[in-house]
This record gives structure tokens, sequence and C-alpha cells, in this order.
């Protein structure tokens, strides 16, 4: 297995509309991470797109649309789409392009056109559910997530005021970040007063619908030192999906996230998650998300998350930062695009050039993305 | 450098409709033959699976969501690769390669006849700003190109209806074929014009089916079977997307892909090293277009060749002994895995009547109308 | 050799359905509506078509003129920020006689669809052709006709066609 | 803080930028299959139908012709009770379409009796409040009239607290 870095990282801010096409936001993100690695299009030899549904972009295979902002153009080009699960999936998927030997250098893209669906992306939202069994309930996305928060705060008796500070904590950590799209200086109050709109759920627990794009240079690692002197090694990978019926499993838990989480350790040698990595990005599109999973990510017992938030563990000053980029909450949700908040911060936190998030001596990074009808996990471990 | 090895196949019948399947169980019937073929359970000896699919063609927002219960990957490490069938293929390889995992198994199929308005939907992949508002059959794409084609390789449309010809008449040797024929070069000429000068019958019919192969790594490969059927070589390659911007003439796509792949076979002269071909034709001047990008005869001389029985069963180098995507069916990004299991079945000696001699195979496929992309893989004994 | 596991593994189901007419299909649909920015080149290029011009942008690096126009090369991701105008006029690269519609239903007069190299640019756009099926051939000379200024809404229509 | 790029709109600037607008026709029959049609058929006698897999014991539902876990076929068909416990629920002030609405949309998972753990539906609840519903309730499925009943999930109105 060839041991594999990332070079350089690059995205656009991420915003409700944007007035580049999809192309033009992939390019932006690539341009940014060919000049943090100081590398040009010709020294890229692969192309991995991550792009979620066709459905918000409005275009029919749009990986093949996207391509040629991507950098893809005339070059070998794959895309890779596993719902929410994209964002980390993508970099994956670019680590196994060069682990195989097969690439030397390989580009990864990820975007996120949400806008396109007029006038709310809930309308693709729509077909994501199982067209016999649930649609004819026309059903609202918001739903599942209602119901899986609700499953969490009964099995572990979790008080919402507890999980509202995960969305406190990340919207002001995103006052830091030049992409954040919903950065604000919050109260638990304001959560907990905010338009209630599937119970549990409420306004501020969401993360807003964007658009945006990421990129990630991932390089072999006899070409990894022509290129930089700051090189971030990817250590553990690990990838899992559970079942289509998510009506037939308790919902309090994601094992699928667990099970992505110690195939990733595994691969890097981490027996303690907790001492082991001092920076964490779950996924957290809505706040117990992250609680659920820094749970999945076997960083704290079952049930222990809102606690650990409690204590100010999870802060960039804390124990374990979490989120310390803002996260999907405070910086927005462009689905696959979010590997900008993901893998990217992680490259950027261990690399040491996170600027004003910056967490100290951050030597071993964890990033998690989620996806499909909450049953998708995926996780990478980074390394300085 | 350790081997990759196709170890298994499984497939269903091609059929222009599948009423009594949902998108599901067509799948798990494949995978089932093929777990079956290959001697393995999925829920123990299986490491990773792979679909390769696209929303539109399924009717889902997120169409991954509905693929692991039926492959046996429930819990299990599991991706959906928006590509052809040997894009799914080159993601196993990769896989493998990297050590992490022994055997890996690969999705695609095509459940088509469940959308209604195909045609509405390979409209909506068009450029939104530049193409699209233009509106139209979308396979007039498929028109223009033809022509310059035709007129910069001084190939015939005489010479395009004798594939449609050749890949039908193969059609009746295999089993699993849905669109087999034996008709004349003259009912193909004599066929509705619909994007001139291509035809009703240059079109290849939209078809049923799904395929999963078992690509297993070299130690596991042996252990599993006496007859493994080694990658040799795998590439795959996108031309630009803009239409504006396009080589008309011919397929760099699979040429690039082609380069590629021969490349890692150590292939100095394809043409002298490969035994049979199966080639994407979702067009008949495709199936021509795309042998010269392979390289396997000069730009130009495709054409001629088919007339002459080069590409027949019988002839000095076998092209679409299984039908094709004319005889076949088009199985959309299904197509790619159905070539590279035909090419596996022939190595394997496994092809019943249509069985070719041979030691070495070469599969390329082509995304379709609009794209530019495509992927080749050589296999061999 | 790895055993395969005890059972009927290629026995696809143990129950069939054996009436056709209890076999079901269910009915839907992926609509939505969509809104397309022409983006950052596009609006540029859109506006341009307003007016009545069509505009590329040029790659300095590779003497490239991009037509539609981009705000990066695609060979080497240079930014290109140099707009030029092009003259209304190009060659028939390639095109088709179309005889059937969307639904395969005859289309009557038959319409042509052609790719136009433009001239002074690498590119070209495809359009409609208003021409008689006998007269077309590869390398005629055409040029843009717009719709009238006011009806123009800068979108693609608003060239009517290209023509001899 | 440095520049990233992106050019963000406001909804007055989407506006006025050039733009295209498409709602695509994407319409699908899809076949419901063996497990699916027979499920369908039996909600239109007022039924609800399983499918056991002897291997592992379970009794899945909705049904399935395979079992996911042991990876076989699955082996009978088991028809179920139409009561069943709540799982989880939520009260939904959004529509399929995220409008706001003042009465919520009460609905949840319902685990069926008779299938194994964990084994449910989402539907709709009906004839109690928001309030009323808690984990572990029991409930029971309202059907609409024989004559309404079309084979769909919708034959079932919602699900009602079930008297002891």
């Amino acid at each position: 297995m060839e041991h594999v870095a990332c070079v350089g990282a690059g995205m656009t801010i991420f915003s409700r509309r944007l007035k580049e096409t999809g192309k033009e936001m992939c390019y932006e993100a690539v341009r940014m991470a060919l000049e943090e690695a100081e590398l040009e299009l010709k020294d890229i030899d692969t192309v991995v797109c991550g792009t979620a549904p066709d459905a918000f972009d409005g275009i029919h295979m749009k990986g093949e649309n996207l391509l040629d902002g991507c950098g893809g153009s005339k070059k070998t080009y794959m895309r890779v789409f596993t719902g929410g699960g994209t964002g980390v999936l993508a970099p994956i998927a670019g680590w196994w392009h060069v682990a195989s030997g097969l690439s030397d250098v390989c580009l990864v893209v990820c975007e996120e056109k949400m806008s396109s669906c007029f006038p709310h992306p809930q309308s693709a939202f729509a077909h994501i559910w199982d067209p016999i069994l649930e649609r004819p309930l026309n059903p609202n996305l918001v739903w599942i997530f209602a119901m899986e928060m609700n499953r969490y705060m009964h099995v572990h008796n979790i008080k919402k005021e507890d999980i509202a500070l995960v969305s406190v904590k990340n919207k002001k950590n995103a006052l830091d970040h030049p992409s954040a799209q919903l950065a604000a200086n919050i109260t638990v109050d304001d959560v907990l007063n905010s338009e209630v709109m599937a119970w549990p759920v409420q306004r501020l627990d969401i993360s807003p619908p964007s658009d945006g794009a990421a990129a990630m240079i991932f390089a072999r690692e006899d070409v990894v030192h022509s290129i930089t002197d700051n090189p971030v090694w990817v250590e553990g990978v690990g990838w899992c999906i559970d079942s289509t019926m998510w009506t037939n499993r308790d919902l309090y838990f994601p094992q699928y996230v667990a099970k992505a989480a110690k195939m990733a350790y595994r691969m890097a040698g981490i027996h303690n998650p907790f001492k082991d990595i001092d920076v964490a990005e779950p996924y957290d599109p809505f706040d117990y998300k992250e609680l659920h999973h820094m749970e999945g990510l076997l960083l704290c017992k079952k049930g222990e998350a809102a606690n650990l938030t409690k204590e100010g563990v999870t802060q960039r000053d804390g124990d374990l930062p979490t989120c310390p980029s803002g996260g999907l909450l405070g910086v927005g949700n462009p689905i696959a695009a979010t590997m900008g908040v993901k893998a990217c911060e992680i490259y950027w936190q261990l690399a040491g050039k996170a600027g004003k998030r910056q967490v100290p001596d951050a030597r071993t990074g964890v990033c998690q993305a989620w996806g499909d009808l909450m049953q998708y996990g995926s996780v990478m471990v980074m390394r300085s | 450098m350790s081997r990759v090895a196709i170890v298994g196949v499984g497939y269903t019948d091609f059929r222009s409709i599948t009423p009594e399947v949902s998108w599901k169980e067509i799948m798990y019937k494949a995978a089932s033959r093929a777990y079956h073929d290959a001697g393995i359970n999925p829920r123990q000896h299986v490491d990773s699976f792979i679909t390769c699919a696209e929303d539109y063609w399924e009717g889902f927002s997120i169409f991954d969501e509905f693929t692991p219960d039926q492959m046996g990957a429930v819990l299990r490490p599991m991706i959906t690769t928006c590509g052809d069938g040997i894009h799914g293929l080159a993601n196993a390889f990769m896989q493998i390669k990297t050590g992490m995992m022994d055997i890996v198994a690969v999705e695609s199929h095509s459940k088509i006849s469940d959308l209604i308005t195909y045609r509405d939907v390979v409209l909506f992949s068009f450029d939104p700003v530049y193409n699209r508002p233009l509106g139209g059959h979308p396979y007039y794409i498929a028109g223009m190109e033809m022509r310059k084609y035709l007129e910069t390789t001084y190939t015939t449309e005489e010479q395009c209806a004798h594939v449609v010809v050749k890949n039908k008449k193969n059609a009746l040797s295999n089993p699993t074929a849905g669109h087999e024929a034996d008709i004349t070069v003259d009912a193909v000429m004599e066929s509705q014009p619909f994007f001139e000068p291509l035809k009703h019958l240059d079109i290849a019919p939209l078809s049923d089916g799904a395929i999963v192969l078992i690509v297993a790594s070299e130690e596991k490969a042996k252990e599993l079977t006496d007859s493994p059927i080694w990658i040799k070589g795998i590439g795959w390659a996108s031309d630009t997307p803009w239409l504006e911007q396009r080589e008309w003439s011919q397929a760099l796509y699979t040429k690039l892909a082609a380069k590629k792949a021969y490349k890692m076979a150590h292939m100095s002269y394809p043409p002298k090293e490969i035994d049979f071909v199966e080639i994407d034709d979702k067009f008949s001047y495709k199936e021509l277009q795309h042998i010269e990008a392979c390289g396997l005869c000069p730009p130009g001389t495709a054409g001629p060749l088919v007339t002459e029985g080069y590409f027949d069963p019988g002839g000095a180098l076998p092209v679409n002994v299984s039908g094709g995507s004319l005889g076949c069916g088009n199985l959309i990004d299904a197509s790619g895995l159905q070539r590279t299991m035909e090419i596996v079945l022939q190595l394997r000696g496994d092809a019943g009547s249509r069985q070719l001699e041979g030691e070495t195979g070469l599969a390329a496929s082509w995304r379709g109308v609009p794209t530019a992309s495509g992927a080749c893989i050589i296999l061999g004994v | 050799m790895v055993q395969t596991p005890q059972g009927v593994m290629n026995m696809t189901f143990l129950s069939r359905i054996e009436r056709p007419e209890d076999f079901r299909h269910w009915f839907g649909d992926m609509e939505a509506e969509y809104v397309y920015t022409s983006g950052v080149a596009g609006d540029t290029f859109f506006n341009g078509l307003k007016k009545g011009k069509i505009l590329a942008t040029r790659c300095p690096h590779c003497d490239r003129v991009f037509l539609p126009p981009r705000i990066y090369c695609e060979n080497c991701f240079s930014e290109l920020t140099e707009w030029i105008e092009i003259p209304n006029e190009g060659v028939v690269e390639t095109y088709t006689v179309m005889h059937v519609d969307i639904e395969e239903n005859p289309l009557d007069p038959p319409e042509i669809r052609a790719f136009i190299a433009m001239e002074g640019t690498d590119g070209g756009l495809l359009h409609k052709l208003n021409v008689s099926p006998d007269s077309v051939e590869i390398g005629m000379p055409v040029k843009a006709i717009f719709k009238k200024e006011k009806e123009r809404e800068g979108k693609i229509t608003d060239i009517l066609y290209f023509e001899p | 803080m440095e520049k990233y790029p992106g050019e963000a709109l406001s909804l007055e600037e989407m506006k006025k930028v050039t733009q295209e607008k498409w709602s695509p026709r994407v319409k699908y029959a899809w076949s419901c299959g063996e497990a699916m049609s027979r499920f369908l058929n039996e909600l239109k006698k007022g039924k609800l139908i399983g499918r056991k897999c002897h291997t592992c014991g379970r009794v899945i539902f909705p049904p399935k012709m395979f079992c996911e876990i042991c990876f076989k076929p699955t082996d009978e068909w088991v028809y179920l009770p139409d009561t069943g416990t709540v799982m989880t629920y939520s009260a939904s002030y959004l529509d399929k379409d995220a409008n706001r609405i003042t009465e919520p949309i009460l609905v949840g998972v319902i685990a069926i009796d008779g299938a194994s753990e964990d084994m449910g539906i989402m539907h709709y609840f009906g004839e109690m409040t928001a309030d009323e519903i808690t984990f572990g309730k029991k409930v029971q499925a309202v059907w609409k009239p024989e004559k309404e009943r079309t084979g769909s999930v919708t034959d079932i109105k919602w699900f009602k607290p079930l008297k002891e």
C-alpha cells in the first residue's frame, strides 16, 4: 500500500446562492488548492469528483457536466456518490486512486449547487424516499431527522438545551471561517425559541442549504516531498452502508458510522480514539448529529456526547476540539462540498494552516460524513 | 506487483421490459448467481461492494440508499460510482491494489423500463444554458457526430448498416440477448431516417438487465477458481463535456482510455495481441469509431473491414460476438459490465455456441449521448 | 477452495406470482422547477447576446479562444480575463436533419441542427440552421440571425438560427 | 480574513443575472416486483403481510423476497396483525414542500406486532394529539373503507391508540 498525503486544499464561500455555475465553482476551489500546493493542472494525473443528487443542480449525470471545471478534461476522471457521505467518501476515493499505485497526484473535487432547485431544494429531497412505501405519505426530509433525534433523546434522556449547545458552539466557531454562511453569536435560548419545524427539530438546530465547492490534492509518498515540507498523511479510511430500511432498526445509535470508524482506526493503529485524536470534524447537519456522530466515532460512550459538550471538552481550547471549522451548522451545508469543512479542515488544522481557527498541537485528526437515508458513514483519519 | 482477477459472473436475461421484478430483485438475481459462480457468500467473503448507477435512470434523488440489501452489503463498505460498469471495475481494481480488500463485488444494472420519459432525461443531461434550451430529441447529437465521422473517414452509411446486421446476427447465438435478428443491410438502409444520416435501426434499443462481477486479489483468485480471468490493463478517460469544444470525428475518450490500458498491460502492438473485442455500439457508427480509437485498425479502415467480415465471429478480429448493444439492447451504464462479462465467458470457455479461440480480449464502453467518457479493460487467461 | 454455503444460493425466489395481473407498477415522478444562473462567464456572454454581440474569452498561454466563453482555460487552468468580440459568422462543422421530435413522432418539415465553428475562435455554437435540407453541407458559411432587440432575454434562443 | 472565491447573490440579485429555467419531464412506472406487488395487493384487502426467513428466524416487514442478513431467499409469507408499537415520532409543522402549516402532521415509525424486533414502517398518527403520543405506545391501523382502497400504504389512514 502506497503512503498517501494531502498536499493542498481549497474551497469557495458557502452561500444560499452563488452566481457561478457548478463548473465555475469547481474551478475556483481547484485553483485555490493548486495555488496552495504550488502545482499546475498538468501535474495532476487523475481526478475524482464527489457530488450528491443530480436533482439539486438540475443536471442529469452532473458528474459529466462538471468535469472540465474539475480539471478532468482529457484526463482519468471518476465520480463517486454516497449521498451526504460523499463529502468524506470522495477524498477516500482519492486515497485509493493513489494508494493503489495508479495515480501519482490525484485531485478530488466536491460540488453542490442546491440553489438551482427552485424555490427550495426541498422538492429534490422529496424524491429520496422509497417510492412505494414512503412517497405516498408526502414526507418532508426533516421528518426522518426529527424521528431520529427524538429516539436519540428518548433512549439517553438527553435534553434539548444540551443539544442546542452544539449549534451555539458551531455558529460561533464559524465566525472565524472565511466561507461561512451562517456564522453568529447565538444563545441556547435563541435555539430553543426558534421556529419549530418538526418537533424536536427547530430552525436553529438545522444547517442551511448552500452552494459551494471544495478541492483537495493527494500525492504518493515518493512525490510528496518534492511538493511540500508540510504534508498531512492519510492514515486510516473507512466507509460503511446500513440497510435501506431505516424503519427496520433502532435509530438511537449509528452503527454504520461505528463500523466505518473501526475500519479507519484499525488501519491507523488507533486504540483509544478519545486519547489518540486531537481534533474531530464529525458531520453536523443538525446539532444532535454532532453528538450522535461523536458516539458513532467512538470518541465517547453512547449517550455521553452531550455531557462532553456541556463540559466544554469540544470547544476549540478543550481536550477534544470538535467542528472547529464551524461545521455545517455555521459554515453551510452544500452536501458533498462539505468536504471543505470536514476533510479540508482537518488537513488545514494538521498542517497548521487553519488561521484563526487553529487548534493547538493537533497531530491526529478525524473527519466523518453521513448520508443516504440515515445509513451511510465515511471516516478518514489524518496525521501530520 | 500482484495481479487482480475476475472470479465470478452473474447475470439476468436482457429484456426490453421486466415487469416481474423490482429494481432490487433484478439486482438480487444477478448478485446471487455471481456469488454462486464464485463459490462465495457475500456476508462472509466479500470485503467491498460497488454499484454503478445514476439517479435519474432509477428514479431516486439518492439511488445509493436503495442498493445494499440486495447485494448482501448491509453494514459493509459499499459505494456508488456514477459511471459505466468498467468505471466500477476500476474502483474494485484499485481497492484491491491498495491491499485493503481481497474480494470486491461490482454491480451494474439497467431497469430503464421503469423510466417512462427516457429521452427527456437524456436531454436533461445537456448543458442547461447553452444546449438544452434548443430542445429536441437528444440523439440528434449522435446524428451530427455520425455525419462528421463519415465525412472525415470516408466511411459509408452501408458500412455502418453492416455493423447492425453483424451484431443482431451474433445475438442469435446469445441466449441472454433481447434484440437478436437476421436482417439485411437493405433493411437497415431503408429504416426510417431519424437524424440523418442516423437511421432507426442504427440505434440500439433499450434493455433491462443486471450483471454482477466478482473481482479478487491474486491470492484469493487462485484459492477460489482454477480459471481466474486476469485484469491485464484498465483505463478510463473523458474528453471535454462541451459539445462546442469537442473533436467530433473521433472518440478521444476511448483513445485515451485504451492508451492507459495498453500501457498497464505492456502492449506494444495491440492489434496483434488482442484476440477479440467487445466494444460500445450504442449507435452503429460508434462501433467503427471506437475500434479505430482503440488503435485496432487505422482511422477510416474499420468501415471497409466490417464489410469484408474482418470483425465477424470467424474473422481476424471478432467484434461484439455477444451481439453488442445493437443485439442485446442498450443496458445504459451496465453496458460495459455486459461486455466485460462476455470477454470473461469467452476466456473461460463458457460462451456456448458463440465460443471463440483466444487468450486476450478487450472491452470498451462509452456513457452515451451527450457524454465523452469511456473506459477500457483488457482481460487475459 | 472456499466452500459454497449451504442452501439454495442460485434459486432466486422461493415463491412466485403466477398471474400477470397481480404484478403492480407504481407511478411517480422526479419533477421540480429549476433556475440556472448562466455563471460568471455566461452572464457576460448572454448580456452581449442581448446587444447582438458574440463574446469569447482568450487564453494567452495556450492561445486558444473559448466559445462558449469560460473564466478558466480548460487545458492549463489559467484564469481568463481577456474578452474579445467575434464576428457573427462561422462555418458548418457538422449537421443533422432531424426527422423526429422528442416523442419520436415525425417532424414535418424536418429541422436542421448544426455545430457552427465560429470565426476567430477554437469553439463555436450549437444551433438551428435555417436552410433547406438539400442545400446544407459541411463547410457552408453561415451567420447568426438574432431576434429583434426588444425581444431578447439574454438566452441562447436570442439567436433565432443560423443561415447562409 | 482572506477572501475565499465565490460571488454570493441575494434573491433580488438572483433575479437580475441572466439565467435559464427548466421543468424536466421525468416520469416513472417502477415495477413493484414479487414482494411489493403482494404487499400492496394485501393492503387492498386490509391485511399486512411479511416474509419469514427460516435461517435467522426473522419475520421481515415490509416483506422482501430475500433476507439481507442471511443473503438467501426468504421462505414463507406471514400475515401480521395491524397493531404495533411507537418506536419514534415527530409533530411536523412543515408539509412536503416545506410550507408552514399550523396543524402539525403527526408521523412516526410503528414496529408491527408479530414482525421481528424494530421491523416497522413510517406512517401517520390520528385520533390523538401530539402530547398523547409516547414511545412504546400501542397503536392500531385505521383502514379506509374497502371500496376506497387502491393497494397503497395510504389504504391505512393513520394509526390510532389501541384500546386494550
